[in-house]
């Protein structure tokens, strides 16, 4: 549990080594967060339509102070630019989307990833309410659910677990994990080693790890 | 109702019959689409008792701008039903959050999509449905779920509202709403749950006939009061968004 | 069962009966057939909003030849002019409007209508299909449901009964039906007589009926 | 699907793949939306077995344009899904109804609205949902009813297809369509049901970029492949409609 949080890959590392995942055509959507570093990750030619939650179908950069529209917004509420061949829906027609299974892959930040494939996200320990915008339907009808997530808590936890502890977001879902120690795909009773970053040893992420690593 | 007559000169006068106890879905996602000078309105108004339908209380983010928060602060509100009880980040706290923590209001938490699907629901005239989404959550403890084509879904009623309070780009004479960009989000939806929709409008109030019939987002048989928005600083604009100082 | 058809209300004088029961700011959906004859009465400054179940809203006369939109057509096929303020939107939100309850009047033909509200006109007797359209939809769920018909059948058949002998399209939901005979309101056992055409008389009407007629 | 590659040259080679057994909506309302080119290559392609799902399967009026009714005298079809089975009118005969009567066709009558709900449900990811449409009839016999707040509701289920075909008025290279007028009616719907649109276009086919995001109808997510309209009388085009002689 004495893995040190700076240890591995950054923010931007995690959110790249999923973004190269993504297949050309792909629809995706980031959540807010780490995932939204997905979109600056040079993946080449391949195309990408960028879906926010709140309609936007096509999305691209970021603008910079003074050049932003304040008709539009991402789902994180940044003020976005649109890439040629964008579309605006309203939100049920948006959630058709994703409820019908259009959405490829939906990248978001959890508090806890189960080796079973169960995930949390939208509420902390012992507290009353939570936040759980856009992703359980996400979560639940995304063909694909990555995670991005330091691999332990602040206090040295792991975040990867047998069970989630937390109340989840959806059951059995998660299809691959980012965190500083590399990229793990919930295997039912563990977690599947696709690939350990820069420095980290298996051993070093087993013992951050709360359920069983499995060899690649 | 008749095309005539839906413009009105103040967004008090648009709102003086609501009643306490009622039911008020508030437009806007992340400050597009927000009914600011409605909700400022309504907070003068004062009817109590609300139970308010919107995306969320209201962001954790500065400026801060006319909210369900701020009704809340007011002693207006009963019950709220919103994706989000408290912030996405544990660091940040909501306005409303202590409110409902205390048990001073109520709060229905609502999967987003589930919730814009009940809106569209209500307005549709479709009284319950089945989704996927929170199946196997703590949000499914002790309600109906139904295996269809060997899946588990849940059932979801329609979420009809008294008024819906929202925000447009452009309208004609006769109610017709167009939204620019991700203004749209909730507005068309809420528009079709309530009985009576308010909008307050950013572009001056065009003579029917004027926008292409192709391009209505809102059709004018959903709409009932329109109220331009004066210009600021009288008028509530939106202004570039400042995350709350950590 | 003796009274001729051709006696009372003609077409437009049926149509024209229920259209001036239309009030202002209605929206009003007219099915194929004579019910297209009531956009031709004059009912003064009344606003009308005219739905087609296609999505046509705020329809307006239809248009010679010559001078048609052929991507433009109503209900029932015909290439109609657009009022000022019209809209368009697709089948779904179109009967999402009529689900909803806000059509006023929906204005059917029928082959039956009962005193207890019921009505019959997607089957006739014997078939194996029939054409329901967009009937059962507006017949559940607009405010009123008003009915034109021939008073009875071309064998004289009485056409207001006590119960429908065809499968109905709705039940309990007609409030109002003009035939060439007057103008008549479902009441559970009978039919109150609102109205009877010039030079019927109420023991004639009542002959022509095949449910008790109850005097205004 | 990548947004590149959506055009194709020819109607043929947008369906090549159309296998034997295929569920297939049909666009259009009494003209404007029906996709003449699209069911004229079906009609040549012969893949057979297929459930047709349409409003209609082919008016009683002139001129015949290709519709549902040829390819069941073609021998094509297992099925049709439609809210007509026969024409309004007794005295109208739909080309149609006499494969029907014969039991040479099977057919499913749906309310025109249920239809429209049904194909939007399953382009919308909900399974089932409850509607007021044809309680107490014959339609209900059998099936599943609810009462929800007093009120008795028929439970229907999504109707999701293989393919629409649909007809559009101007699309862009990115798949996003615009329907002019009553062209819309179902084809929106049909997109979001389908696996694979299959889109006819009547304008010219726009680069990416030049249709304004605010006023497209059915984003380019839905639109798998596109084919423009030769000019008559290569391509076929709406003429007036004309009614059968009595």
């Amino acid at each position: 549990m004495n893995a040190p949080s700076n240890k591995g890959w950054d923010r931007q590392q995690m959110a790249d080594r999923l973004a190269r995942e993504f297949q050309d055509g792909w629809i995706v959507n980031l959540g807010v967060g780490i995932p939204t570093l997905c979109s600056n990750t040079d993946i080449g030619e391949r195309d990408i339509t960028y879906h926010a939650e709140n309609g936007v179908i096509g999305y691209g950069p970021v603008l910079p102070p003074g050049e932003e529209d304040l008709h539009l917004v991402n789902a994180g509420g940044q003020n976005v630019s649109l890439n040629p061949g964008a579309a605006i829906v309203h939100h049920a027609d948006s959630f058709g989307i994703i409820r019908s299974g259009r959405i490829d892959v939906t990248v978001m930040g959890a508090y806890e990833v189960a080796a079973n494939g169960d995930f949390a996200n939208w509420k902390i320990g012992g507290a009353k309410g939570g936040g759980i915008g856009g992703a359980m339907d996400l979560a639940a009808c995304a063909k694909r659910v990555f995670i991005i997530l330091e691999h332990g808590t602040r206090k040295g936890e792991p975040r990867l677990l047998r069970t989630c502890t937390l109340p989840v977001t959806a059951r059995g879902v998660v299809t691959l994990v980012a965190t500083n120690l590399g990229l793990f795909a919930p295997a039912g009773d563990g977690f599947a080693v696709r690939e350990l970053a820069p420095g980290v040893s298996f051993e070093a992420a087993q013992q951050a790890t709360g359920a069983p690593l499995l060899p690649a | 109702m008749s095309r005539r007559g839906k413009v009105f000169g103040s967004f008090a006068e648009a709102m003086v019959d609501i009643p306490d106890g009622a039911t008020i879905a508030f437009g806007g996602f992340a400050g597009p689409g927000t009914p600011y000078n409605l909700t400022r309105a309504l907070l003068k108004h004062g009817a109590k008792r609300l139970t308010c339908i919107a995306n969320t209380t209201g962001g954790a983010h500065q400026p801060r701008m006319p909210d369900i928060g701020m009704l809340v602060e007011n002693g207006q509100v009963a019950k709220v039903v919103c994706a989000f009880t408290a912030a996405t980040r544990p660091t940040d706290v909501l306005p409303f959050t202590p409110y409902y923590e205390r048990g001073e209001v109520e709060a229905e938490l609502v999967p987003q999509g589930t919730l814009a699907e009940r809106l569209r629901a209500a307005g549709a005239g479709i009284p319950a449905f089945y989704t996927p989404t929170a199946v196997g959550t703590e949000l499914a403890e002790g309600r109906e779920t139904r295996a269809i084509n060997g899946r588990d879904y849940l059932l979801e009623y329609a979420l009809p509202c008294d008024y819906a309070l929202i925000r447009a780009w452009r309208a004609d004479a006769a109610g017709n709403l167009q939204f620019r960009l991700s203004q749209r989000n909730f507005c068309p939806l809420m528009a079709m749950a309530a009985r009576t929709t308010l909008v307050e409008v950013e572009e001056p109030i065009l003579p029917a006939g004027t926008l292409d019939p192709d391009q209505i987002h809102t059709p004018g048989i959903f709409v009932h009061r329109l109220v331009p928005i004066p210009p600021a600083p009288e008028g509530l604009w939106a202004t570039r968004r400042q995350e709350r100082a950590k």
